[in-house]
């Protein structure tokens, strides 16, 4: 594999609204230093992709910003949302995860009813009228291109439904919960082309009303459905800039090779 | 020998330990079915017991193994649960979660007498329990605690990790994630455990000798009052179970039919452990389906 | 605005939950050491007692092979030599085990290996009853059966660590079984495929990897029978013939702690030097189940690669 | 002699019925328990207000109990006096049956009568065939009790005479015992007269039987009382209970149907270092 | 997703000589039929790559290949290796297994040390003479550039290597076996790029040797380094031809939106 500095990069300045940024993120496994120095801002009402090799780091990344790295790795620096640093100890970690949903990579809906599913943590938020229930369910299913499919069987369970729909089921539960910003990390790795796609329409239309930051291996998936995109290798963030000007013009040597596939 | 021919020879020493395993377990389960099921009768299963005349039955040692089995469950479940938990989820790689492990395997290897008597000086005499299906259920938790502990903690780290994630970023606490999702999906294996622990429950007699007592007083199965000392739901007053009953039967008993009333014990025991069996699962998989909506 | 950036910053209602959860957790562990601690205390204290109240030699209890605690010896030394019972328990252990180790890892592989979901379904229930058989409904087939056939086999009064050793037998069968069959299930299902695939038939995948790889888990299984059988008394008692004798051959009658512990404590008088001793056997009995255990960590610890 | 009381005593519990009340734990002899469980079940049917514990243990948990206040009576089928470790001034002994044992053998030795010294030589080790006694040529299995237990403390007084009993294979029971000597050949040991059936040979010994008859008037030696110990003297309910364990109530039925001989048949009486007087 | 005429296909001759062929093979899992008539023929010392969207039945078809699916599921039709059926119940599997073998997914090592891990499988197959072994070791370690890096520490446990150095290792088990032909279930699908590559470079070194099937997700991998490509889509093969021709220029409809990225 070609040598690349690493400490050379190329970060773009976000104009208007930002959802979230982090300053001078580090992330420690144990002995392993898994992100250096990251310094990013996303803007408010835009997807963001993540990209870069596999153990590059995006997902450890993806994993700081609403804490579910919590017990699992070390994470020096800040993130900062609302200008509140939520990377400090003294930060109420639920209702940041609250703010800030996340999807995984295998669809893991529980192992309840698909209407259990939504309603479950909005209860236990404290959402317990059954008007206002009835309403985020449907439109959150809604939001996630669901709604048609399963509306008539709501207390089916959640675990028969295939693949894809588990997956824009877990899509669902996040935004049932009206977070400000979605992370998702490589949401359609698992699935098959046809949901694929539907999961990329959803996110499309869910721009409108979330920040949507995502990690994903494909590059095609990138282009088609980011407006900005950055690059990893290695634990540090090599190059972020607009979609278009990561594919079709990148700064650094190191993301020229990666999206062209030259990378290795 | 060649890779092939010491297959089948291993697959057929294989199936012939299975075969006799089951053989064994046939010859015991029928040695005790058939010494005992023709002696059993509604009679049986609903007079009082007899100390001296022949024609006692095991009306109260068997509501009183049943009643001291969901004592003990209500005892032991809530501290398994609360420890497998605490293992499984909280707890780190260090020598304080050794020593817990530690503890709670000791506490299965105990001779069963050693048990009793303890339970005897501390919870019969110290803490003025008395003779009692309440100290019984305490001594008993000592046995139960570390099978329904480790299966507990088994059952819980089987679930899947993602199912935690799942819960945890959408804000919910560690508590109720573990209480309400990850929980009810490790209820299969947590009822396995139970329906373990139950087995040895009703089989225990040492243990119970010195706690719950050897002598059945008759109660009033009318007398819902849990206070009265009289009542069938007394947790305080003394209750010989169907296991001490057999033992007492054999050890003791002047009456004249002790053969018949052991060996007919013996078969409702395996029978009710059989029923309990089956029928926890049952309603577990009823409930783990209501639980998981599946069908 | 200013709402959510002060509710990040305050303690909210998970908050509570969690601190509630780890209360219990801790209050549950809490209450089990409290009660081993309790035991354990009570155990040494009344155990040690021989040794220093009634001030018998550590050394002779171990090794002397007289048991008479109520008289003294010609040097006017208590007559607690416990040395036979030790024996005889770890005789009839670790034969049961040797015994039983074969048949409960055979239906283990069986389960795990062999059987589709049909055989194990059956097995498995069967297994869990006679968990829950009674020790003494155990020790009277020992006593109406296998006591019979021994001494039909080898004469004399088919009393003894023999008999004893079948009856455990069948005891700690299910106990090994099922914990050995967890522990096969939990060898990763693809060691079975990168065997297979190299070849190996199914034998050498299960005897070469599979059970290689479960060996901690296993061990650990065959230390619970063990432990189980070290413990068990009142089936024991009616098969091994309860003499403070020391063995001389598997057909003798012989005494484990546990029976000579229950069979006397009942007779003896709290603080008095015939009960104090039967503490100490019961001493024996835990500091033995506690090497067990350190064992079974040990193995488990070698066992990780 | 409390026997000849009977009556009246019977009738106080019944007077006094309304005003009794307490809480009696009577703990220790699995031989006595059955008998005092039952009598204890008729009592409370007259004194409501009464609860009474029957439990088992064995009689050196009972005397150890009692001397420690932890129960109120503890059941005995020993002396205090002959039991190391507890105090026997501080207990007040109530009997309330008397039990005779005898030696048993399996039938297959074919041995019915034996003299004292043969028994004695028998559990001593120094006979060790059933031949040297006129029986079958099989070899003798001793089983003995417990150490410490009241029976083995009565055969051994009455029969060992201070002699060391041969190492041998221990019960702990009278159910067990003769479950073994029944299925074991050659074996013998001794059981109280209650657990004789017609699948074991009882002995008697110098051509005495072992009968109830032979018991009340000390012409067969092996036997013994069963106490309840208080711990000083007993008041309240526990006296009236006790008093109703020695009354004609218990003594003419419940102590025979156990298989007991009634303390007020007996024609001698026996003190704790077994010297026999007659009352 | 576009419908495409599932019975339509284009299957290439292959010139030279065959390793291995299938003959109408059809696979079901229970009720499900997860292969259609595979007509497929292996081409000696090639690289043939599977590429298909997930769940299009590529490792279904390729478990069939040394009868690793026996127990999973149903296969009907023929496979013929040195014109044997290998897939009638009279053959014995374990000697097809040491002809055929086989790579997984996620490297599978045993709990043992490397070198165990290499020699295991060769005793089983009765070579226990310890020269040979030594030989059988080294040689499969280099085949699989795997030597240099472990020749130190050969009873080090085989769990202590890095991911790329396991999957690399169980490339070298598998030889070690010195098997007719190799085949690999996305064998770099779990690791960093590093390692895909040392892989990859390895696959092309045992090309002179060995046929080398392969199932891979990652279509510049396929076309990396392989001779031949076939196309899965629903349990069917719709194109098999060299990797130029399927990259460049398919002649089905849907190779071309797969390989393009449109598809789906
Ligand atoms: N739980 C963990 N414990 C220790 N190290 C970890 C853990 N998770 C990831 N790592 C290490 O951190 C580095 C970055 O891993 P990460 O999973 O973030 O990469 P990624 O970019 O998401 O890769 P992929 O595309 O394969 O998902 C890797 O070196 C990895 O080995
Ligand atoms: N063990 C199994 N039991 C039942 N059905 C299975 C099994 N394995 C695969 N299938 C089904 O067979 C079909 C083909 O699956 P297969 O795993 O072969 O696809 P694949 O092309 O290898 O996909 P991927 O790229 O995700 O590995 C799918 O519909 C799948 O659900
Ligand atoms: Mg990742
Ligand atoms: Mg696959």
């Amino acid at each position: 594999m070609k040598q690349y500095n690493l400490n050379d990069s190329y970060i773009t300045e976000i104009p208007g609204k930002r959802a979230l940024s982090t300053k001078d993120l580090q992330v420690y496994y144990g002995d392993n230093h898994a992100i250096f120095d990251a310094n990013l801002i996303f803007p408010r009402f835009q997807i963001t992709s993540l990209i870069g090799a596999s153990g590059s780091g995006k997902s450890t990344f993806l994993r700081c910003l609403n804490r579910m790295n919590d017990k699992i790795a070390k994470v020096d620096g800040q993130i900062l949302y609302r200008n509140v640093d939520i990377n400090s100890d003294k930060i109420n970690v639920y209702e940041v995860r609250q703010h800030i949903g996340m999807v995984f990579q295998r669809p893991n809906p529980f192992a309840k009813s698909i209407k259990e599913n939504i309603t479950f943590a909005l209860k236990n938020a404290g959402i317990t009228k059954k008007d206002a229930l009835e309403e985020r369910l449907e439109s959150s299913l809604k939001s996630a291109a669901l709604w048609d499919e399963v509306k008539d069987n709501l207390s089916k369970s959640a675990l028969a439904l295939s693949g894809g729909q588990q997956q824009r089921l877990c899509i669902a539960r996040s935004i049932a919960m009206r977070p400000d910003i979605l992370l998702l990390d490589e949401p359609a790795s698992a699935l098959d082309p046809i949901s694929t796609s539907k999961i990329e329409d959803t996110l499309n239309d869910l721009k409108k009303d979330y920040t949507i930051i995502i990690v994903t291996h494909n590059l095609q998936q990138a282009s088609r459905i980011s407006d900005y995109t950055a690059f990893f290798h290695l634990g540090h963030v090599i190059e972020y800039n607009t979609t278009a000007h990561v594919f079709t013009n990148p700064k650094m040597q190191a993301t020229e090779d990666y999206v062209s596939g030259n990378f290795g | 020998m060649n890779a092939k021919k010491m297959d089948h020879l291993a697959t057929g020493i294989i199936y012939f330990l299975v075969g006799v395993v089951i053989l064994l377990l046939v010859a015991i389960l029928s040695y005790i079915l058939f010494n005992g099921v023709p002696d059993i009768s509604w009679k049986f299963l609903t007079s009082a017991a007899q100390s001296f005349s022949a024609g006692g039955g095991i009306r109260d040692q068997l509501f009183n193994s049943l009643y001291l089995l969901l004592l003990t469950i209500i005892v032991s479940l809530p501290i398994g649960l609360g420890a497998g938990i605490y293992l499984a989820e909280y707890s780190t790689d260090n020598w304080f979660t050794d020593l817990i492990r530690t503890s709670v395997e000791v506490l299965s290897s105990l001779p069963s007498v050693v048990v009793g008597l303890f339970g005897y000086l501390v919870f019969v005499i110290k803490l003025n329990l008395g003779f009692s299906i309440l100290s019984g259920a305490i001594a008993l938790t000592f046995f139960n605690l570390p099978l329904l502990t480790r299966n507990i903690e088994e059952s819980l780290r089987s679930v899947p990790n993602l199912q935690r994630e799942a819960g945890m970023s959408l804000g919910l606490s560690h508590w109720k994630t573990t209480t309400k999702i990850v929980l009810p999906a490790a209820l299969p294996g947590i009822l396995t455990g139970l329906i373990l622990s139950a087995g040895r429950i009703f089989g225990e007699a040492a243990a119970l000798i010195y706690t719950a007592g050897q002598s059945a007083p008759t109660v009033d199965y009318t007398n819902w009052n849990i206070f009265s000392a009289t009542s069938f739901l007394n947790p305080m007053r003394p209750a010989e179970t169907l296991a001490v009953h057999i033992w007492k039967v054999n050890t003791e008993s002047v009456t004249p039919d002790a053969k018949l009333i052991s060996s007919a014990s013996s078969a409702v025991l395996i029978i009710v452990i059989l029923i309990f069996n089956l029928g926890a699962r049952y309603l577990g998989n009823k409930l783990y389906k209501k639980i998981t909506a599946t069908k | 605005m200013d709402n959510i950036q002060k509710k990040l910053q305050t303690k909210s209602k998970a908050t509570f939950q969690d601190y509630f959860g780890k209360g219990i957790c801790y209050l549950c562990i809490g209450m089990i050491i409290l009660l081993v601690t309790c035991i354990l205390y009570f155990i040494a204290s009344k155990g040690i007692a021989t040794f220093t109240k009634d001030k018998v030699n550590v050394f002779d209890f171990l090794t002397k092979t007289n048991w008479n605690p109520g008289a003294t010896d010609s040097h006017g030394r208590p007559d607690v030599g416990a040395l036979p019972m030790i024996v005889t328990s770890f005789s009839v252990t670790l034969l049961a085990a040797v015994l039983a180790t074969p048949f409960a890892l055979g239906v283990a592989i069986f389960m795990s290996e062999f059987s589709s979901k049909g055989g194990s379904k059956i097995l498995q229930p069967v297994i869990e009853l006679l968990v829950g058989i009674p020790s003494v409904v155990y020790g009277f087939i020992g006593l109406s059966v296998v006591v019979p056939f021994i001494r039909g086999i080898f004469g004399g009064t088919g009393f003894g660590i023999l008999s004893g050793t079948l009856v455990l037998f069948v005891m700690i069968l299910p106990t090994i079984t099922s914990l050995s069959v967890d522990s096969l299930r939990a060898v990763p299902m693809y060691y079975r495929e990168a065997s297979l695939a190299l070849g190996a038939t199914r034998w050498q995948t299960i005897y070469k990897v599979i059970l290689r790889a479960a060996i901690p888990g296993l061990l650990t299984a065959i230390i619970f029978g063990m432990a189980r059988a070290f413990g068990e008394a009142l089936a024991v008692q009616m098969v091994i013939g309860n003499a403070a004798l020391m063995p001389t051959s598997l057909v003798s009658p012989a005494s484990t702690l546990t029976s000579k512990l229950t069979t006397d404590i009942g007779n003896t008088v709290m603080g008095t030097l015939p009960n104090n001793a039967l503490w100490s056997l019961a001493l024996i009995l835990l500091l033995m189940s506690l090497f067990l255990n350190l064992l079974v960590k040990f193995i488990g610890k070698r066992g990780r690669f | 002699g409390n026997g000849s009381s009977s009556k009246e005593s019977s009738t106080t519990s019944k007077s006094s019925s309304s005003e009794l009340s307490g809480k009696i734990t009577a703990v220790g002899s699995t031989a006595l328990q059955p008998l005092v469980e039952k009598a204890a079940s008729n009592f409370q049917k007259k004194n409501s207000k009464v609860n009474i514990t029957v439990q088992g243990g064995g009689s050196g948990t009972g005397l150890s109990q009692v001397q420690d206040k932890s129960v109120t009576i503890g059941n005995s089928d020993i002396f205090a006096e002959e039991k190391q470790g507890i105090d026997s001034k501080k207990l007040t002994d109530h009997k309330v049956a008397v039990v005779g044992m005898a030696p048993v053998v399996n039938k297959d030795a074919n041995v019915k009568n034996l003299t004292m010294d043969q028994v004695k030589q028998i559990f001593t080790g120094k006979i060790t065939n059933w031949k040297e006694v006129g029986g079958k040529d099989e070899k003798i299995t001793v089983v003995n009790r417990a150490k410490g237990s009241g029976t083995r403390a009565t055969f051994e007084a009455a029969v060992l005479k201070g002699a060391e009993a041969v190492k041998s294979q221990e019960q702990d029971s009278n159910g067990t015992v003769q479950k073994i000597v029944e299925s074991t050949p050659g074996a013998v040991s001794y059981l109280a007269f209650s657990y004789m059936n017609d699948k074991i040979q009882p002995i008697s010994i110098d051509n005495v039987k072992p009968t109830d008859a032979n018991v009340e008037t000390d012409k067969w030696k092996i036997w013994s009382y069963e106490h309840m110990y208080t711990n000083g003297t007993a008041k309240g309910a526990t006296a009236k209970f006790l008093e109703y364990m020695n009354s004609a109530d218990v003594q003419k039925t419940l102590v025979k149907d156990m298989g007991y001989i009634s303390i007020q048949n007996m024609k001698v009486q026996k003190d704790s270092k077994g010297t026999v007087s007659s009352k």
